[in-house]
């Protein structure tokens, strides 16, 4: 390629170059796409089943609700032993995402939390079970959050009142919507 | 000069050759730094007297450790040990007077690490830093405890049921958390923080005489300002940084702090309790005044003054935090170079020449 | 030999962290504990490596006036792989490196080697300056880590080093803590060499005299 | 009483131990030794030679090129020689060596009676030129050409500056009370060549003494006199200027450029001696003072006078001496020994005692604001030192106003770190000063 040729081609070159840098580039992922995917999937599946589970250990088997989005129902030899709420809360820095235990008579069983940004060893301290075992057995009506200790109500964790209050928040509407959902399905 | 020119020196004496001037007031860094001290102790002692012990234990942690690494840092750096100029006591000082009086033992020391190895050590030590070495250290633990660093404890003259009604209240209040008057503001409104206290009257009271929680050296108001005044009288800082730094809390709270059902009513808010609450006093007297972190003119420290005022205010009434001083003067300390390099003195000679008379 | 040259200076010398003060901001987001800055700094080994090999490769054929959207599409590619493989096989991790994930690909020693070294040197040179580049990128990240998460959790790689005496200052795995222990590895880093090179002044003016 | 507007300093004036003592005319040393430059310029071109017979106010060297001021001898007696000795100001200089004869004869044709009013401006301006006289407050600035301002500079204003600010010295003072006659003679006599009609002595109010004696002599003439605030750098020209008449000299022009001319008590006495009686000027009264001297006094001194023939007088040393200052101890020079002599510009020797010398050692600026706030040019002393210490003595000229400081040294007086500012400054003018010639001769 001569001088010449090479500035008359340039414009050429330019288009070529992205072009194949593009097709090749869309190749490359395609083809790990198509090998990762369904691995990917199997593993996404895995996780969430493992949290849930570790929620309603008695459980066998988990089937999403049809009509709500992220909502199970936790089965054992076909009875129903709970309802599984995906939950998400404005927390002090970002949403805190988590899975509401409840059991059919719309009780809180627990609480297990899928991702937060909250401050590392203060905020988090709000998904720990000092504070986290408060909410065992109770209803919505029952889900207000004080800082003071006060019989019935749920206390926050000093320092982190944000993260505590998202927490429950999440809880209660979880709760609200489950009785929603409850009513109109009857 | 050569030498053999040099008449022989007959004087009996040798002569000093120094360049003019020749004379010099008595004042010193040594010296401003132990008077500022000194006019600290009288709040530090009643702060003793008020929390009992754990506040002495916390104090002397926090000058110990400060001396203890100033003098390790200068002995690493291979500098001269200037621990006796009493910046770094000053330092372990006002850190101690910004922290709960009964924390952890480690605490004091860790914040002692912050304010004299990170805040002032690695800017290149007295006169370089950039920011509040002590509240960089009581940021720094802020951070670091949160928790330890919002339990307060409740003030000994209270326990003993000097003050029964309202202390009382706030003593039950404290096992639990923080329960500063500003944090009873924050958390459950103004009327409760009156009832706590009994009466308005009885709150500012309480206020003043420093009979009350919070940090070793935020009670007592009285005693501050006497050091403050002191300094103004010493002519060590300028009257118009403590006055407008909390004038301009005051006038910004009075606007904007007053709150009916929730909402925000205009023209409501308490100036007096926000004036006299929380470090805002030793802040303004003793932080803002802070020679090496704040504006060199006395425009530049009234703009800072009243730039801490403003963001102390934003804090107290918007913010996450019911105390804003601390973050208010460091974030000030930030803009201050800014503020050197556009206020300065009216250069000599500045003026257009003056109409030439007849 | 010279290759072993070029992958050692990554390490110190042309520290991407530490001396050419490039890609901090993964050095400061992601290195509160010890396993994330390990992932993080050995899927920027593997980018940084892949593309200095891609590079390399069509660094003849790649018009000057198209290098740098090449590159980045080169680079894209690769951490796009990096990142499906990663949630495949590394969930977890993937989840805690998150968005910094797809940030590897506007990381700037990436695309600095590439426009440095990779695109005026030959194959094997290319690979072996990015794995040193990434292997020191590791360290670095590493490093920061261990430090911030010993002091700052008291553990490592989520072994509970220090007992509950230790009550550990949370602002270390906090974002400013990041910043201060970076300014401190930087800073004693610059103090040895000046101290190292005071020395060999000192040794070499007393040989002068001798 | 008016004051300075913004900045200054007061120092303890320790004017106490000569303030009320009557100047006493030192008797005449057996060896005088007078500098050839005594003033700003060239120095002066000797026209004696060693073994030369010399009269008391001959002249022993000559203005080289018509701006520099003519030298005279002090005495009469024998050149010795022509040779480097100590000068105050600048080390090892030419001085002309008399060995007097103790007869301390006049030459013929001075001592004549002479009207003032009788004689033009160009007349008078010529005898001042003549008879040596120079500024004596301290700069030492040729009269003769403060006197014939450019023709496009209007002077209206005159102002006598009796402030005397600086500690210890009361030279100016005495010049006051005892010679007020030929102070004010002076004055009307520089009124006529200036062509002004305004004229302000300004005396600071720890001089009462003075303030009212002029104010008697002055009825009926168009002088005032203005009583200013005890306060260094009161009697500095361009503050002097400001506090009297409002005006500010602008930087990097002179008095005149605001219509004003400034002139010290010692050179007024001197300009009537010239005029009226022909009488060079050999002698000036100094100051001796300080906490070491055993009997501080007003001496009259022959120009010449080494320093230490004037302690002797004065009863000399009752403590170890420090440092030995030329002026006052604000803006004075420090000596290196006694041997340097009275010049014309030399209002004081003043001595420290040795552990009054400030030896603490400097620190770094810790931003106090204390220099910004005494800093009457209103400069930023403390940028400046930190600017000249790391060497950017260009970026201290072109953005922090370098030039304009007048180096009253009242930022090191306050400095609570101890940091001589002045110094630095000075460094950095001169490096500047340095680059600058550098750059001239590069570009030729």
């Amino acid at each position: 390629m001569t001088h010449t040729d090479h500035n008359d081609n340039s414009m050429f070159r330019i288009t070529l170059n992205l072009t194949l840098a593009a097709f090749l580039s869309g190749v490359i992922i395609a083809v790990v796409f198509y090998l990762t995917a369904p691995i990917a999937e199997i593993q996404r599946i895995k996780m969430k089943e493992q949290s849930m589970k570790e929620l309603i250990p008695e459980a066998t088997s988990f089937s999403p609700i049809q009509g709500k989005e992220e909502w199970f129902k936790a089965e054992k030899d076909g009875q129903l032993l709970a309802y599984l709420i995906l939950a998400s809360e404005k927390g002090f820095d970002g949403h805190v995402k988590m899975f509401v235990g409840a059991t059919p008579d719309q009780k809180v069983i627990g609480f297990k939390v899928l991702s937060h940004k909250e401050t590392p060893g203060l905020g988090d301290q709000a998904f720990k079970p000092k504070f986290a075992d408060q909410f065992t057995g109770k209803g919505y009506q029952q889900l207000e959050l004080v800082k003071i200790q006060e019989e019935g109500k749920i206390t926050a964790v000093t320092g982190a009142t944000i993260t505590s209050r998202a927490v429950t928040n999440g809880i209660k509407h979880a709760l609200v919507e489950l009785e929603k959902y409850l009513n109109e399905s009857k | 000069m050569d030498p053999k020119d040099n008449k022989v020196n007959q004087t009996p004496e040798k002569l000093i050759v120094t360049s003019s001037p020749h004379v010099h007031d008595t004042e010193s860094v040594t010296k401003i730094m132990w008077i500022v001290n000194l006019t600290l102790l009288p709040a530090a002692v009643f702060s003793v007297i008020n929390f009992g012990l754990p506040a002495l234990v916390t104090m002397l942690l926090c000058i110990a450790g400060s001396v203890a690494f100033e003098a390790a840092i200068q002995h690493w750096r291979k500098k001269e040990i200037t621990v006796s100029d009493g910046s770094a006591v000053l330092t372990g000082l006002l850190m101690a007077m910004c922290l709960p009086p009964s924390i952890p033992w480690y605490i004091p020391l860790v914040g002692s690490f912050a304010a004299i190895g990170i805040a002032k050590h690695t800017m290149g030590g007295l006169g370089h830093n950039i920011f509040n070495p002590a509240h960089i250290g009581r940021a720094f633990v802020m951070a670091s405890y949160p928790v330890a660093m919002t339990t307060w404890a409740v003030t000994r003259i209270g326990k003993e049921g000097d003050f029964p009604g309202a202390m009382g209240k706030i003593a039950s209040l404290d096992a639990v958390t923080g329960a500063t008057p500003l944090g009873i503001l924050k958390q459950q409104g103004y009327q409760a923080l009156v009832d706590s206290f009994g009466s308005q009257a009885a709150m500012y009271k309480a206020l003043l005489i420093g009979n009350r929680g919070g940090s070793l050296g935020e009670t007592s108001a009285i005693l501050l300002i006497i050091g403050g005044l002191i300094l103004i009288a010493k002519k060590y800082i300028k009257w118009q940084v403590p006055v407008v730094m909390i004038g301009t809390v005051g006038i910004l709270t009075w606007i904007l702090g007053g709150k009916v059902d929730g909402k925000l009513v205009l023209f409501t808010g308490d100036p007096i309790l926000h004036m006299i609450s929380g470090g805002l006093i030793i802040g303004a007297f003793f932080m803002a005044t802070d020679m090496v972190t704040t504006p060199i003119t006395t425009k530049g420290q009234i703009i800072f003054a009243v730039g801490c005022g403003v963001i102390t205010v934003l804090i107290r009434l918007y913010g996450g935090y019911p105390e804003g001083v601390c973050y208010s003067i460091l974030l000030m300390n930030a803009v201050t170079p800014l503020i050197d390099r556009y206020v300065y003195p009216k250069k000599f000679g500045s003026i257009p020449e003056p109409a030439k008379r007849r | 030999m010279n290759l072993w040259k070029e992958f050692t200076k990554g390490l110190i010398a042309e520290n991407p962290i530490f001396r050419l003060a490039l890609s901090l901001c993964p050095a400061l987001a992601v290195t509160s504990n010890v396993y994330n800055a390990l992932g993080m700094g050995l899927t920027v080994m593997f980018v940084i490596t892949c593309n200095n090999i891609s590079v390399s490769t069509f660094r003849n054929v790649i018009h000057p006036k198209v290098r740098v959207p090449v590159y980045i599409i080169s680079i894209a590619t690769i951490v796009t792989v990096a990142m499906l493989v990663l949630e495949a096989f590394l969930p977890v991790l993937f989840k805690e490196l998150g968005i910094y994930l797809s940030l590897v690909v506007v990381f700037a020693i990436i695309l600095a080697r590439a426009e440095v070294f990779a695109a005026k040197n030959k194959v094997i040179p290319a690979m072996v300056d990015g794995l040193g580049m990434g292997a020191g990128f590791t360290l670095g990240m590493v490093t920061i880590g261990g430090i911030r998460e010993i002091i700052g959790n008291g553990s490592f790689f989520g072994y509970q080093l220090l007992g509950s005496w230790y009550h550990p200052p949370l602002i270390v795995i906090l974002a400013p803590g990041g910043f201060i222990v970076i300014g401190f590895i930087i800073g004693a880093m610059n103090l040895s060499e000046k101290r190292k090179k005071e020395k060999m002044e000192k040794t070499a003016a007393a040989g002068g005299n001798i | 009483m008016l004051k300075i507007k913004k900045g200054g300093v007061h120092p303890h004036d320790e004017k106490e131990s000569t303030e009320h003592k009557k100047i006493e005319a030192l008797p005449v040393p057996s060896k005088l030794f007078i500098p050839l430059r005594q003033h700003i310029g060239e120095p002066a071109v000797p026209v004696v030679k060693a073994g030369d017979m010399v009269k008391k106010g001959q002249v022993v060297a000559e203005s080289p090129d018509g701006r520099a001021t003519p030298v005279h001898s002090s005495t009469s007696g024998k050149v010795a020689e022509i040779g480097n000795y100590m000068h105050p100001l600048y080390g090892l200089s030419p001085c002309v060596v008399i060995e007097s004869d103790g007869l301390d004869e006049w030459q013929e044709n001075l001592l004549t009676e002479r009207n003032w009013e009788t004689l033009s401006n160009a007349e008078m301006i010529d005898i001042i030129f003549k008879n040596g006289i120079v500024g004596m407050g301290g700069a030492g600035f040729p009269t003769h050409i403060k006197l014939s301002p450019p023709k496009d500079k209007q002077i209206d204003t005159l102002i006598v500056n009796g402030a005397e600010c600086e500690p210890y010295l009361t030279s100016d003072y005495r010049m006051m009370m005892e010679f007020s006659d030929e102070v004010i003679k002076g004055t009307l006599i520089t009124m006529k060549i200036l062509n002004v009609k305004t004229c302000y002595i300004g005396i600071e109010h720890n001089k009462p003494d003075a303030i009212k004696l002029l104010t008697e002599k002055c009825k009926g003439t168009p002088i005032q006199i203005v009583e200013l605030e005890t306060r260094y750098p009161q009697g500095a020209e361009k503050m002097m200027i400001k506090v009297i008449t409002g005006r500010e000299v602008p930087s990097g022009k002179l008095p005149m450029d605001v219509g004003c001319a400034v002139q010290n008590i010692g050179t007024l006495k001197a300009i009537t001696e010239a005029v009226e009686k022909n009488i060079p000027l050999i002698e000036r009264v100094v100051t001796v003072a300080g906490k070491t001297v055993k009997d501080p006094k007003n001496l009259m001194v022959k120009l010449g006078t080494p320093f230490k023939e004037m302690f002797e007088y004065c009863g000399g040393f009752i403590a170890p001496n420090g440092k030995i200052i030329m002026g006052g101890p604000m803006m004075g020079m420090a000596q290196v020994n006694l041997e340097s002599v009275v010049i014309k510009a030399a209002s004081g020797i003043v001595s420290i005692a040795d552990n009054d010398v400030d030896y603490q050692p400097e620190k770094a600026c810790i931003r106090c604001g204390r220099c910004v706030e005494v800093c009457t040019m209103g400069l930023r002393p403390n940028i400046l030192s930190i600017l000249s210490e790391k060497g950017q003595h260009q970026t201290a000229q072109t953005d922090y106003d370098l030039m304009d400081c007048v180096e009253c040294g009242c930022c090191y007086y306050v400095c609570p770190s101890r940091r001589n500012i002045v110094h630095y400054i000075r460094q950095s003018k001169a490096k500047n000063a340095m680059l600058r010639a550098a750059a001239k001769t590069g570009s030729k």
